[in-house]
């Protein structure tokens, strides 16, 4: 952490940004390689190293494409709507602590933008932004496959908000802290989540894990897009540079969104055995088994997009409200009973 | 407390310029084509004439998913101070917030029963 | 020569660039850089009609898999770049070829792939049948077959990615035929006028009366608006009993 | 086993169809020649006394005539049971006017649809006589031997 | 409420039953659209999601075959019939030929008889394979599961192709069979090449069939979709799996034997189940039916000629009799596919005087209107993928 706020900002920020691009865009590479492997083929293989350098051909390729606004859209919100889902997307990445250390017998997050106080609630409050650039983009369109897959998204993003919520809860309530660096650093002092509250962490986990996957549009929680039945959903009209922002920050989502239950649930940049080691050893460390943990999670979404079916929106509605809103507050009340009765 | 704020400010500055970065280099480099028709302004309804426009009024089910969440979302508001200063606060914090969430239960099953988020 | 000739395609703040001083080479290195990214990622259109579809599905499975050469099949024609036309094209879709190939934003190309979609083969006597999709679109590569075998699709691949190079160094002489030269169909409506009328006049009152949308709809609601008729617009779904 | 008309089936249907199944002729592979004026009945008979509940096909057929156009329509029904198939033909003037066979068989509506579009037969009373391969505006019926197969149509050809 | 389907359902578009004042949506899916199988068009009249009226708009591949028919001999309508029913080319030939045989009276010898059983039961196995395909991509989506086991099943349609391509040269579109029996013998090393095949197939058809049947979103997808009651099927003419799974006991391989089927078992799967997922298991059941058919008849294909007619030579070397008139239908993967054949065409008689296809395909398609009303968008690929209707053959 740099002393001067600015600085911090403008030099830890633009390290997180830049990792976080091209992360994202390594991960459509690396997805199509992945579904290629799980499909029998062999995925991209011409342009650079087994084809790595595909997403920087397809951007190029997307910046210098034809803009077409149709004639009846409503050019203003169809014009600013690509702008924002990448924004929110990666300023969701603002609270986390992507490495931390022991100092004096207190878990420090570094590697952070900044250590906000209620960083909780501002991923929170970004992740429910999401569904906004979509409906304007959706709306805007004055395409009807857009329509409904802006009103489904709309319906998707805010229902699943609530269990999403719920889950995030659970560790709030255990650790007594709304920071993400304060949850990671009860975790790091009394253990992860998944296992220091049996069951209900796991549980939890799980519950934040699906709500994250349908919060960033991901099979099987992907009805906004529904490329079977919706065309291209809310992007159907968008060319160029402007369908790319939307596709880049889907992929940015299950990035970050895999970061952020590592943080809440997985004990973040803590790994056992870190006390001791100097810091910056500490640093590294922990650095890399934050990365490690979230791109595992972030594997495990892909994985499951590419073997798994999709609800129908109202099978999704009812599995959210029927299921995973009562779910999530037993698990609230029983996380709440451990805590006050001093279990945990 | 607000200097906190000061980095992610200027980190979301960051990633907005990142796109609107995008959206120059697009207008700067992006081609226009010659032999446009009306039919290229069209919406895309798969090679059909659209039929009206898509803005409709919407069925009013979707109304109520949005009224049932903002009941739930300003739940869940309350819930967080509660939740922070949970531990070591004794039984009554407890027993209060089960008594709230049993009100709100009984309105969820009120909901459920009354297909009020049955979506379609 | 000037970077946008023989295109059909222009970039609006070229002329700046090259005008000013030192520009046209980096605008030269530049657009070659673009091309050769543009040419490396060609976007499939499936504009799939009958048999050959199944050998262009053929094509993008286990056995060619298109994605090896940065190929995505995407279902908008908004965001692909090469229309595949595989298959016959009657008088009854050709309207919407058309139109969706208009739709297509540029740089765009065509591959017409087998014998219907660029002769007719032996349909093209007949009444109802166009005789070869390039009477209404430009065709940039043809794959002849019927259905031509899987792997050609990508030989064809290959061929365009050749034609774009050969078409960004200026050896490529396009055969006159444009979309300006070529027939511009329309649309009929088809069986049901009034329906479409009658559906477009109550949503665009629908849209007024939320007062949101695009410029021209947002007008004041018309003062005598009949009031919409008693019937019941489920009664011929039937409840889900 | 493929033929059109089984004779145990021939004897029952005589009873209701006295003036269509006597004759010998009815043996005929081609298939029985019905009045128009029994079409329906017979359909109705077949299908609620005899079991022809799966509705197969109509074929419309043009055949022009020193005398002038005439048209042949016959219709196929099939025994889900028995699998066995059963067809009557009906023969029309040079203005092609049938009753359709809507009401008693859902599939008909396409069916009746398309040889209106293709040959031209005109099904009385069919809820929706809308053409179903050719577009709205087309002019003429394809299948009609007056009908050249590489009528222009513009502007292609 | 215990009106049948066809009665509380009216599939025209009629101006009185759908208001335009209440503020339906109209959706155009199609004629290009990634899940309709083709260019088919289906107007969506919608409300909020729930769809209140369908209106399907076939006929955007009329390629007018039915008149070529009239102009071309039937040497030369083999490759025609080919391209009707893209997925099954073989089952479209062997339908015209069996038409021109049982109309000339033509014997086909025992050897040719069962080379066309052991094609038609391949056929039908690459055909559902593609169907499997198809029908997982529209539940699972072009990126998601469904993709995934869409690769596997044209994967595994791969080899039947070149065993087709090892006996006839062609990888689609055929042209193997003539009047009398077949074009091409079998090579050496084809039956094991086929055996190979099927012991693939069989190893990973369960594997493929547990994907979907195990995963509680494929079941909830299907399950209870797309319902079309027993009578509207016979009603609309619905044939092979479609009907069986809508509780009719009818297969022409069984009931009405053609090829060699009257000279071994098949076994006919039902369901009663009428929904898409019906119609899935009836046609998984049909594939294990059809690998069990393939491998018993594959050693023992009898030996002798295969085609009891002289080489073709000329093309109006066979004539039709005038004024004879027949209905004939063969069960192909996709249902009864029947020719109505009027002999003594042009040519001295030589070209059909009128050859009327009847698709199974078209009889499905007609259904959609029936069993799409009351569900959602979502819905509408699953039924139009189970239903399983290939365009060429729909429009012709």
């Amino acid at each position: 952490m740099i002393p001067n706020p600015w600085l911090n900002g403008l030099v830890v920020g633009g390290a997180v940004l830049a990792v976080l691009m091209t992360l994202g865009a390594l991960a459509s590479w690396w997805e199509r390689k992945f579904s290629a492997r799980l499909q029998g083929r062999v995925g991209t293989t011409i342009l650079g190293p087994w084809g790595i350098l595909q997403p920087f051909a397809d951007a190029a390729k997307m910046i210098q494409k034809e803009d077409l606004i149709p004639r009846d859209a409503d050019r203003v919100l169809f014009y600013i709507a690509p702008l924002f889902p990448v924004t929110l997307v990666l300023g969701l990445a603002a609270v986390i602590p992507f490495a931390g250390y022991w100092a004096d017998g207190v878990w420090h997050g570094a590697a952070m933008v900044a250590d906000v106080d209620v960083g909780v609630l501002f991923v929170l409050a970004l992740s429910g932004l999401m569904v906004f650039p979509l409906w304007m983009a959706g709306w805007a369109s004055n395409n009807k496959y857009s329509l409904l897959a802006a009103m489904r998204a709309v319906a998707q993003g805010v229902s699943y908000e609530i269990p999403m919520v719920l889950a995030a809860l659970v560790p709030v309530i255990a650790s007594g802290k709304l920071s993400v660096t304060g949850v990671i650093a009860w975790q790091a002092e009394h253990g992860w989540i998944v296992a220091r509250l049996p069951v209900v962490g796991f549980l939890a986990f799980v519950l934040f894990y699906l709500t994250s996957l349908a919060e960033a549009n991901r099979i099987p929680f992907d009805i906004p897009e529904a490329e079977s039945e919706l065309v291209g959903g809310v992007i159907t009209e968008y060319t160029g540079i402007k369908s790319g922002l939307f596709i880049l920050s889907e992929y940015l989502h299950t990035l970050v969104a895999s970061a952020v239950a590592t943080g809440m649930f997985l004990g973040g940049g803590h790994v056992p055995g870190l006390a001791g080691l100097p810091i910056w050893a500490q640093v590294v460390i922990s650095l890399a088994a934050m990365w490690f943990k979230t791109l595992a999670l972030f594997v495990s979404i892909y994985w499951i997009r590419w073997s798994w079916y999709r609800f129908r929106s109202d099978q999704l509605m009812e599995l959210c409200w029927r299921y995973l809103v009562p779910g999530g507050l037993g698990l609230v009340a029983s996380t709440a009973v451990a805590v006050s009765l001093g279990w945990v | 407390m607000v200097a906190q704020w000061i980095p992610v400010l200027v980190y979301l500055s960051l990633c907005a310029a990142l796109s609107v970065a995008m959206f120059v280099a697009s207008a700067l480099l992006s081609v226009r084509g010659r032999n446009n028709t009306p039919a290229t302004f069209d919406n895309y309804e798969c090679g059909e004439e659209p039929d009206g426009a898509a803005w409709i009024r919407f069925h009013p089910r979707y109304y109520i998913v949005a009224l049932v969440f903002v009941a739930f979302d300003v739940e869940a508001a309350f819930l967080f101070p509660w939740a922070v200063n949970l531990r070591g606060a004794g039984w009554l914090p407890l027993v209060d917030m089960f008594v709230f969430l049993g009100i709100l239960l009984i309105g969820w099953a009120y909901a459920v029963r009354k297909g009020a988020i049955k979506w379609q | 020569m000037a970077i946008d000739d023989g295109r059909s395609f222009e970039h609006p703040l070229y002329h700046y660039w090259e005008n000013s001083p030192g520009g046209g080479i980096g605008l030269t290195t530049l657009d070659r850089l673009l091309m050769h990214s543009a040419r490396h990622s060609l976007w499939f259109f499936p504009m799939a009609t009958s048999c050959c579809a199944i050998e262009f599905m053929t094509a993008a499975a286990s056995r060619v898999d298109l994605d090896q050469a940065g190929t995505i099949i995407r279902p908008t024609p908004r965001h692909c770049d090469v229309m595949v036309v595989a298959g016959t094209i009657t008088v009854k879709m050709a309207p919407r070829v058309k139109k969706l190939w208009d739709q297509m934003p540029e740089p765009k190309w065509a591959i017409a792939m087998g014998s219907c979609a660029i002769c007719g083969d032996f349909y093209r006597d007949i009444y109802s049948v166009v005789p070869g999709v390039d009477v209404i679109i430009p065709v940039d590569v043809y794959i002849p077959g019927c259905p031509p075998n899987a792997d050609q699709v990508m030989v064809a691949l290959q061929r365009l990615q050749e034609k774009i190079k050969l078409q960004l160094e200026g050896k490529f002489v396009e055969r006159d035929l444009r979309p300006g030269t070529m027939i511009y169909p329309k649309i009929g409506t088809h069986g049901d006028a009034r329906q479409s009328a009658e559906v477009a006049q109550a949503q665009l009152d629908g849209a007024r009366g939320l007062g949101v949308g695009g410029k021209e709809h947002r007008v004041p609601r018309p003062a005598a608006v009949q009031a919409p008729p008693e019937a019941d617009a489920t009664s011929d779904s039937g409840e889900q009993s | 086993m493929m033929g059109p008309v089984d004779p145990a089936l021939r004897e029952a249907l005589a009873k209701q169809f006295p003036d269509v199944f006597a004759a010998e002729g009815d043996l005929d592979p081609n298939g029985v020649v019905v009045p128009a004026a029994l079409h329906v009945a017979l359909a109705k008979t077949l299908k609620e006394s005899f079991g022809f509940t799966l509705y197969v096909s109509v074929i419309a057929t043009n055949f022009p005539t020193a005398e002038g156009e005439t048209y042949e329509v016959a219709t196929v029904l099939r025994n889900p049971t028995t699998a066995q198939p059963f067809w009557w033909r009906v023969r029309l003037g040079a203005d092609p006017q049938l009753a359709t066979l809507y009401p008693l068989f859902a599939g008909a509506d396409w069916q009746e649809r398309e040889q209106f579009d293709l040959v031209g037969v005109n099904f009385v009373d069919h809820p929706d006589m809308r053409r179903l391969m050719l577009s709205e505006d087309w002019e003429g019926f394809p299948l009609r031997k007056s009908y050249a197969i590489d009528t222009p149509h513009t502007p292609w050809r | 409420m215990n009106l049948r389907q066809r009665d509380r359902i009216n599939p025209h578009l009629d101006l009185d039953t759908v208001d335009a004042a209440a503020d339906l949506m109209a959706l155009n899916m199609g004629p290009q659209h990634p899940s309709t199988h083709g260019v088919l068009r289906i107007k969506l009249f919608l409300d909020g999601e729930v769809i209140i009226k369908a209106v399907p708009y076939p006929g955007y591949l009329h390629r007018g075959v039915e008149k070529l028919c009239e102009r071309l001999t039937c040497v030369q309508l083999t490759p025609i019939f080919d391209k009707h029913d893209y997925v099954a080319p073989m089952t479209n030939e062997q339908a015209l030929n069996i038409a021109l045989e049982r109309m000339l009276g033509v014997e086909v010898p025992r050897r040719a008889r069962y080379m066309r059983t052991i094609l038609a039961e391949l056929q039908r196995l690459a055909s559902h394979l593609l169907w499997l395909g198809t029908f997982t991509l529209d539940i699972g989506g072009t990126i998601g599961g469904g993709a995934s086991l869409m690769m596997y099943t044209f994967r595994e349609r791969e080899p039947i192709l070149d065993v087709f391509e090892m006996l006839t040269g062609a990888r689609f579109h055929y042209n193997t069979h003539q009047v009398g029996g077949n074009r091409h013998d079998i090579p050496d090393g084809w039956a094991a090449a086929v055996k190979t095949c099927m012991d693939q197939l069989a190893a990973r058809m369960p594997e493929y069939e547990e994907q979907c049947v195990t995963n509680s979103v494929f079941l909830m997808r299907t399950k209870g979709i797309g319902v079309i009651e027993t009578p509207l099927a016979l009603e609309l003419g619905l044939t092979g799996p479609n009907l069986r799974a809508s509780g009719v006991d009818l297969d022409l391989r069984r009931d009405a034997p053609f090829h060699a089927y009257d000279e071994i078992k098949v076994n006919v799967a039902v369901s009663n189940g009428c929904d898409t997922h019906a119609r899935f298991e009836v046609r998984i059941a049909e594939m294990y039916e059809s690998i069990r058919i393939v491998r018993e008849l594959i050693d023992n294909v009898p030996e002798g000629p295969i085609c009891s007619l002289k080489p073709v030579r000329t093309v109006n070397q066979i004539k039709l009799p005038e004024g004879k008139q027949m209905y004939t239908a063969i069960e192909t993967p996709r249902g009864e596919l029947g020719t109505w054949l009027i002999g003594g065409g042009a040519e001295k008689g030589a070209c059909p005087y009128r050859l009327k296809i009847r698709p199974p395909s078209l009889h499905a398609m007609a259904a959609l209107p029936y069993a799409l009303v009351g569900h959602t968008v979502s819905d509408v690929v699953a039924v139009l993928g189970s239903l399983d209707p290939i365009m060429g053959e729909v429009d012709r």
